[in-house]
């Protein structure tokens, strides 16, 4: 198998991500050089907006090259203009190639194009909302790594392969743990940046050790059966010598239990979520809500692939029941349910006590990760159909999760940079400090209660369906009754926001550019809520592909 | 010949080694040497899966782990050296300021 | 008990007393030093197990660099002192030793169920072309491409990283006037 | 025309904006407040204009094709599942609208006095005509999915208007408790949506086309799936059952019935004009509304809990309503009783009923909780009975207008009340016999309580000088006045032997003109005067001395924990607080925590508290100490490996 010059396309947007990581890199190089606040402004602007401006570009050409808003016709007229959106959407998920990924590793289809729109998106609003804060130390640098850490997110999110698996997760955290501890002299930063690297490095430990068991077994099936080439690694491949094999073994399981809790700890998951609150409290704002989202999003995409492709044979009942024949085990949709029962109890109760609006709205991301598994929890549908809703409730429910969580913690961020604190009592009074950053916090806070006709309210809806047509009713209704008690926390923030009369009412700024991006997110939040069929005929797409 | 199975059981008792190192210790330089441990097991049963299938794929994994452990090490101390220079400590306990 | 046994059983013990040590030791040079030992058994028995380029590879990359660095901050930060014996989180220990045990017991279980049937070992011809680091450095760079590129984003990021977060700037926040 | 009733909905939407974007930026905060009501106000109007233009259209139309569908869009189209976001408008939608939007310009041009001079009265409009958008989405839906989203959003409104006095910390507390209790209502209506969904695949009311494709209707199709029986381990049931029973959870937390009535009397908080719209004449109707609307999936089983519900909750609560001071929560009681009417006339299969006595109601209600405003208002803010008296003379228009209200409500003769509550009591009488005792017994209490409100308010002398009572301004009488007029003539829209109202819903009902029962009339009517009369003499005459600020009811002395069981409606909490011994609390701290009886409260807080503790369980483990996640998340993988190995 050879890297074909037809595939260059086909990683586009990831090449293109790459190039804009070194563009940046320098680009503060060439403001200023001082140690003014002046210059250092200047620095920061200059990397910031060039940052912006490339992951907008690079949307914009994702966007193009997935041919989601406009697909080229066949017959159209040959010129400059419509020959290169060909070349583009030849290296898109429509095309002939996408069917087979790139050297086995790198998927190309509709499910890493949404995973990249997504990422990009939310690292495109990042910088925004950052543009207008006060300047970071060594701001070329800090934009390389918010654009490394999503080059890996873009490669998670197509990775079909263990060793790409692995170097995607890395690159991706990587970057997280220094951004998560990039106010080195701040010591919630630092301590933030910390847990997560020891917390991620140990999960990278256990990943990687459920992937030895995994090709381990691979391994020892394709022995038995005679298989030659060297690709035990690629999902695909491990998919068709369990098929094989028959019977699959303990083995077999034990890994796949490994690379869920390697990858749970990503999408924080309980009993894997220990760190998110403490890393999600301690860390800049931005990023914290950079974690909170894209590299979610990707991870919960990479745990769909693996485990949809990996190990359709392990996949089992969306019952959690002591099993009544022994050597039946249920498979991994029951210990996602059990693992989604124990996310939605602990994030919402959790959440109530909370004083500081981080760490709850961090509870809250983990609660949402309940829902989100509920998602995956509908595979175990016996009817295509329903698996299919399932996906494609758990996709719709991660978009809009990322621009609502975007959105909330965006406000957070404007207000922090006033007041310089993220108590839950900063908030107070907010809607006569600056009615318009309230209102906008509103919508967010109500979407994320799952208020119609918000986003987050048919994302709430949606994913329900999906797991009650799987049979996972007992978990519908313990989401149902956690979303009442979620309500409980969420309208704390609102009373805050409203009700609770502020020390001062000196008004709180919003700068341009952070607007900017917190209305493009409620604009989000709305349309999404109101025409979700934008994004749902895109979605049924994906079905073609992962819905074997 | 060893059989493969014997380098799997030390694989999983060096891996245990490191789990308990993590858990146990609070210099945060030896819990993340523990890491570096549970890393290695790992490698071990890979190399040793890919011996018995007489394929080289293990062996590549092992080569990209082995890289990319070099980065995440120098990532993680100099994050340890960070948060020593602000705590002057290196001990995980102390580093408990966001919690509940 | 062939040679190979032998060496093998020897070189895990080492491989086991490096690990017991590591965690062990109170003193944090002690266990960078036994870690080191592990590492070097690990790098014989990929010896035994025909990968003499990963064998070079373990001694030169964990061995040498990542020990060093290790040791090096060790020794910077004054690290070494010994750890107090009194443990702030109560029964943390015996809980840890308990679930190890029972993860060491599970792990050792699932493969004793598995592992039984041992497959034919390959042949000479195959161990051959698999020993060859050629063999592998070709594969590097036809199938694992794509990987092999992401290694050096890597690499990079992590640069950047640590540049970042230890680079000395003089200004009013490093004085520690802000904060 | 009729294609264009989305404009119903979209002008109210449209002053909403104008009011939240464009008015608040303009003028001073004369000029905004003056503008904020002109452009609510027509905002409204128009809406009401067009929904009778639109009624008229369909009365046109031949009575198999009064059904209009308007999709404006598809909503939703994810697999099976097809929603539009569209819009209906039949008989019943019709009437509702008219509701709606006329009893919503009223109390909106009655705001305009009301609110005169408050700080944010921009907000104020901009909230109400948001609420009347809603309330439109909410009767005109023409699926589940879209009816939600109203039933949501006036949930929605109704939180920000109750709280809008936020300043007071009864205001907030209430919102807060409002949404909470409402919310278990709202998970249980999702939940039927569910069940709909799946054993339907649709969520749409009636069969349409959308897309040029044919999309059933669950409404239309109910008969035959609903009776179908589905094995729950241990039990059978039939599917509408389930469905209903969901849907009846709803119900009861919107149309405030037992056990989710507690948050109506707090909401009360709220400005007067909010209760008169919101919390009497329109949003609290919709469940009344929802079971209408569905009826066709309601199974005999839940119709006899609906019946049970209703007229218990008719009972408890104008128990309550006698013992209460605050001239609104007399009348906030007084609403929880009457839709226990409408409810309880819903599960006895007379759904015409209990729409006509929603419409009466509303009409009437919405008089009285204006008129209380009025005195509020003319008092300066005071609400308890006991600080009034002698009100006739200094509030003439208020005072026969609410004599008006009061009269309807009791159910004299001739007035809209009579006609609609009688169809109810009637029908009981050959339905069930104690269902007819305890609404009979209920609108005996209702007659009582109206008239010792009346002479607590309007009679005797005024026992607390520190005010000046006064009349309140034109916009604010004459609203009252033409509710109070329509109050008169509302009884004709279903008189017996016309019965207008029963042929115009035959489409949707089609259910039978009920039989007037003239014994019954005369009997019911006597017996409203007599003991309106009795409420009246009591408080007005007899123990008019007796009355002074903060002293207790006269009737305490006889009643003593009677009494305070009436006034607390019959809380549970109260009543675990009176029967169970202290002790019990340290044993189920639990219940002692939910049950609590202090407080927003009880609800509330308590299952905060509740919560609390549990969260504080979970509190523990996030102590900061990496180890311990480490811990956590190895113990996480051991037993689940273990729970692996036990498996095989």
């Amino acid at each position: 198998m050879q890297f074909a010059l037809t595939d260059v396309p086909r990683i586009l947007p990831e090449i293109l991500l790459l190039v804009l990581a070194l563009l940046v890199l320098g680009s503060d190089v060439f403001e200023r050089w001082a140690n003014t606040d002046a210059a250092r402004t200047e620095q920061h602007r200059a990397s910031a907006s060039l940052a912006a401006l490339g992951l907008g570009m690079i949307l914009i050409i994702a966007l193009i090259q997935s041919g989601y808003v406009y697909r080229l016709p066949d017959d159209a007229p040959i010129n400059f203009l419509t020959n290169i959106v060909r070349n583009l959407q030849n290296g898109g998920p429509a095309s002939e190639l996408a069917t087979t990924p790139i050297l086995g590793a790198f998927a190309t289809d509709d499910l890493t194009m949404i995973g990249r729109l997504v990422v990009i998106a939310a690292a495109f609003l990042t910088v925004l909302l950052t543009y207008d804060a006060r300047p970071t130390a060594n701001p070329g640098e800090f934009y390389t790594l918010i654009i490394g850490s999503t080059l890996g997110m873009c490669l998670m999110a197509g990775s079909s392969e263990l060793i790409m698996t692995f170097l995607a997760i890395e690159l991706t955290s990587i970057p997280l743990y220094v951004l998560a501890g990039y106010f080195r002299n701040d010591r919630q930063s630092t301590e933030a940046g910390m847990k997560y690297f020891l917390f991620g490095a140990m999960s990278s430990g256990i990943l990687l050790y459920g992937m030895s068991l995994t090709y381990g077994y691979a391994a020892t099936a394709a022995v038995t059966q005679g298989s030659t080439g060297n690709n035990l690694t690629q999902f695909e491949r491990i998919r068709e010598l369990v098929a094989q094999a028959g019977e699959p073994t303990v083995l077999l399981t034990l890994g796949m239990l490994f690379l869920i809790a390697g990858i749970g700890y990503k999408v924080t998951v309980v009993p894997f979520h220990g760190w998110s609150p403490d890393v999600y409290q301690g860390a800049p704002t931005p990023i914290t809500a950079f974690i909170a989202t894209a590299s979610k999003v990707a991870s919960f995409i990479l745990l769909f692939r693996l485990l949809t492709t990996t190990f359709p044979v392990l996949t089992g009942a969306a019952d959690v029941i002591i099993p009544v024949e022994a050597s039946t085990f249920t498979g991994w949709t029951s210990l996602l349910a059990l693992l989604a029962f124990l996310t939605l109890i602990v994030g919402n109760l959790a959440a109530l006590p909370q004083t500081n609006a981080k760490r709850l709205l961090a509870y809250s991301s983990i609660a949402h990760a309940g829902f989100l598994l509920m998602g995956l929890v509908a595979w175990s549908a016996s009817l295509a159909m329903d698996r299919e809703a399932g996906i494609a409730s758990l996709l719709y429910y991660l978009v809009a999760y990322t621009v609502m969580n975007l959105g909330v913690f965006g406000v957070l961020y404007v207000v922090d940079q006033h007041t310089r604190s993220d108590e839950i009592s900063v908030l107070n009074g907010l809607a006569r400090r600056n009615l318009g950053l309230a209102v906008l916090f509103t919508i967010f806070v109500f979407s994320l209660a799952g208020i119609p006709p918000l986003s987050g309210f048919f994302a709430k809806f949606y994913v329900f369906m999906a797991a009650w047509q799987a049979g996972a009713e007992w978990l519908v209704i313990v989401g149902l009754i956690t979303t009442i008690i979620s309500l409980y926390y969420y309208l704390r923030l609102l009373r805050a926001v409203f009700i609770v009369p502020p020390d001062t009412d000196a008004p709180i700024p919003t700068p341009r550019w952070m607007a900017t991006s917190l209305v493009l997110s409620a604009l989000l939040v709305i349309v999404l809520g109101l025409f979700p069929n934008i994004i749902l005929t895109i979605i049924d797409n994906v079905q073609a592909v992962a819905g074997r | 010949m060893v059989p493969i199975s014997y380098y799997i059981m030390l694989s999983a008792a060096l891996f245990t080694l490191g789990v308990l190192g993590v858990l146990i210790r609070r210099n945060a330089i030896v819990v993340f040497m523990s890491v570096e441990l549970m890393l290695n097991a790992a490698n071990l049963a890979l190399v040793a899966f890919a011996l018995q299938r007489g394929g080289i794929d293990g062996q590549v994994l092992v080569f990209f782990v082995i890289t990319v452990a070099a980065a995440e090490v120098a990532v993680g101390l100099a994050l340890l050296v960070a948060i020593f220079r602000n705590k002057r400590t290196a001990d995980v306990d102390e580093v408990n300021q966001l919690h509940g | 008990m062939t040679f190979e046994l032998m060496m093998f059983l020897i070189t895990a013990v080492v491989a086991l007393t490096g690990g017991i040590g590591m965690v062990m030791f109170k003193n944090t040079v002690h266990s960078a030093l036994f870690l080191l030992l592990n590492f070097f058994a690990i790098s014989v028995l990929f010896l035994l197990l025909q990968s003499p380029f990963l064998f070079a590879i373990q001694l030169t990359v964990y061995a040498g660099a990542i020990m060093v660095l290790f040791l090096f901050v060790v020794m910077l930060l004054g690290a070494e002192r010994i750890e107090d014996t009194t443990d702030k989180l109560a029964g943390q220990r015996w809980l840890a030793l308990v679930l190890a045990l029972i993860l060491l017991i599970q792990s050792v279980a699932i493969n004793l169920i598995t592992g039984s049937n041992e497959p034919p070992m390959q042949e000479l011809e195959t161990l051959a072309l698999l020993s060859d680091p050629a063999t592998l450095g070709a594969e590097l760079f036809t199938t694992y491409l794509l990987p092999f590129q992401i290694t050096g984003i890597i690499l990079l990021v992590g640069i950047v990283g640590v540049v970042v977060l230890n680079q000395r700037v003089r200004t009013a926040q490093d004085k520690g006037q802000i904060n | 025309m009729l294609e264009l009733i989305w404009l119903i909905p979209l002008l109210p939407f449209v002053g909403f904006l104008l009011n939240a974007l464009l008015v608040g930026r303009i003028g001073d905060a004369h000029t905004q407040e003056r503008s904020a009501g002109y452009v609510a106000v027509a905002a409204v109007a128009a809406a009401f204009v067009l929904a009778l233009v639109a009624f008229v259209q369909l009365g046109n139309l031949p009575e198999e094709e009064r059904l209009v569908n308007v999709n404006l869009w598809t909503w939703i189209n994810a697999g099976d599942l097809v929603v539009p976001f569209g819009l209906m408008f039949d008989p019943l939608t019709g009437v509702m609208t008219l509701l709606v939007t006329g009893v919503g310009t009223l109390i909106h041009i009655y705001s305009i006095g009301y609110m005169h001079g408050d700080s944010r009265v921009v907000r104020y409009f901009a909230y109400l005509n948001l609420f009347i958008t809603m309330m439109l989405f909410l009767v005109m839906a023409n699926n589940m999915l879209l009816l939600f989203l109203g039933w949501e959003g006036v949930g929605l409104c109704s939180f920000l208007l109750i709280g809008y006095w936020f300043e007071r910390k009864s205001a907030s507390s209430a919102a807060v408790k409002a949404f909470v209790v409402n919310r278990i209502g709202d998970a249980a209506i999702l939940l039927a949506m569910m069940t709909i969904f799946l054993q339907f695949g649709t969520l749409n009311f009636f069969d349409m086309i959308l897309d040029g494709a044919e999309v059933i209707g669950f409404v239309e199709n109910a008969g035959a799936v609903a009776q179908q029986i589905v094995s729950v381990p241990g039990q059978d049931f039939r599917i509408g059952t389930i469905i209903s029973f969901l849907l009846l959870i709803g119900v009861t937390g919107k149309s405030a019935q037992i056990p989710l009535f507690v948050w109506l009397p707090d909401a009360m908080a709220g400005p007067t004009p909010v209760s008169a719209l919101i919390h009497a004449a329109t949003m609290v109707t919709a469940g009344v509304y929802l079971i209408a609307r569905t009826h066709p999936i309601f199974t005999d089983t839940t119709l006899g809990l609906v019946t049970w519900i209703g007229a218990l909750t008719a009972l408890v609560a104008a128990t309550a309503a006698v013992a209460q001071w605050d001239i609104k929560r007399v009348l906030a009681y007084s609403t929880v009783s009457q839709l226990g009417y409408m409810v309880a006339a819903a599960g006895m299969g007379i759904y015409v009923a209990a729409i006509f006595h929603l419409l009466t109601h509303g009409i009437f209600k919405a008089l009285l909780f204006l008129g209380s405003g009025s005195v509020i208002h003319g008092t300066h803010d005071t609400q308890d009975m006991r600080k009034m008296g002698g009100l006739r003379t200094a509030m003439p228009y208020t005072f026969v207008t609410y004599l008006i209200g009061a009269a309807a409500l009791a159910g004299v003769f001739p007035l809209a009340g009579f006609w609609s509550k009688d169809e109810i009591v009637g029908h009981a009488l050959t339905h069930t016999i104690p269902i007819f005792i305890i609404l009979f017994l209920s609108s005996l209490l209702t007659a009582f309580y109206m008239g010792r409100q009346l002479a607590l308010v309007f009679w005797g002398e005024q026992r607390d000088h520190s005010y000046h009572a006064h009349e309140s301004g034109a916009v604010m009488w004459v609203p009252l006045v033409i509710l109070a007029a329509l109050t008169v003539v509302a009884g004709g829209l279903n008189l017996p032997g016309s019965h207008w109202l029963t042929d115009w819903l035959f489409p949707v009902m089609e259910e039978e003109a009920a039989e007037f029962k003239i014994v019954l009339g005369v009997v019911a009517t006597l017996a409203a005067i007599g003991a309106g009369f009795g409420g009246w003499y009591l408080y007005a005459v007899r123990w008019a001395k007796r009355i002074k600020v903060d002293a207790k009811d006269p009737l305490y002395r006889g009643m003593g924990d009677i009494w305070d069981t009436m006034a607390e409606a019959w809380f549970f909490d109260t009543v675990y607080n009176k029967t169970i011994v202290p002790g019990y609390r340290s044993v189920a701290g639990f219940f002692a925590q939910v049950f609590d009886p202090e407080g927003i409260d009880g609800l509330v807080n308590g299952v905060g508290r509740a919560f609390g503790w549990a969260s504080n369980g979970v509190r523990f483990f996030q102590n900061g100490y990496v180890r311990s996640y480490a811990l956590a998340f190895f113990l996480g993988v051991v037993v689940i490996v273990g729970y692996l190995i036990v498996a095989l």
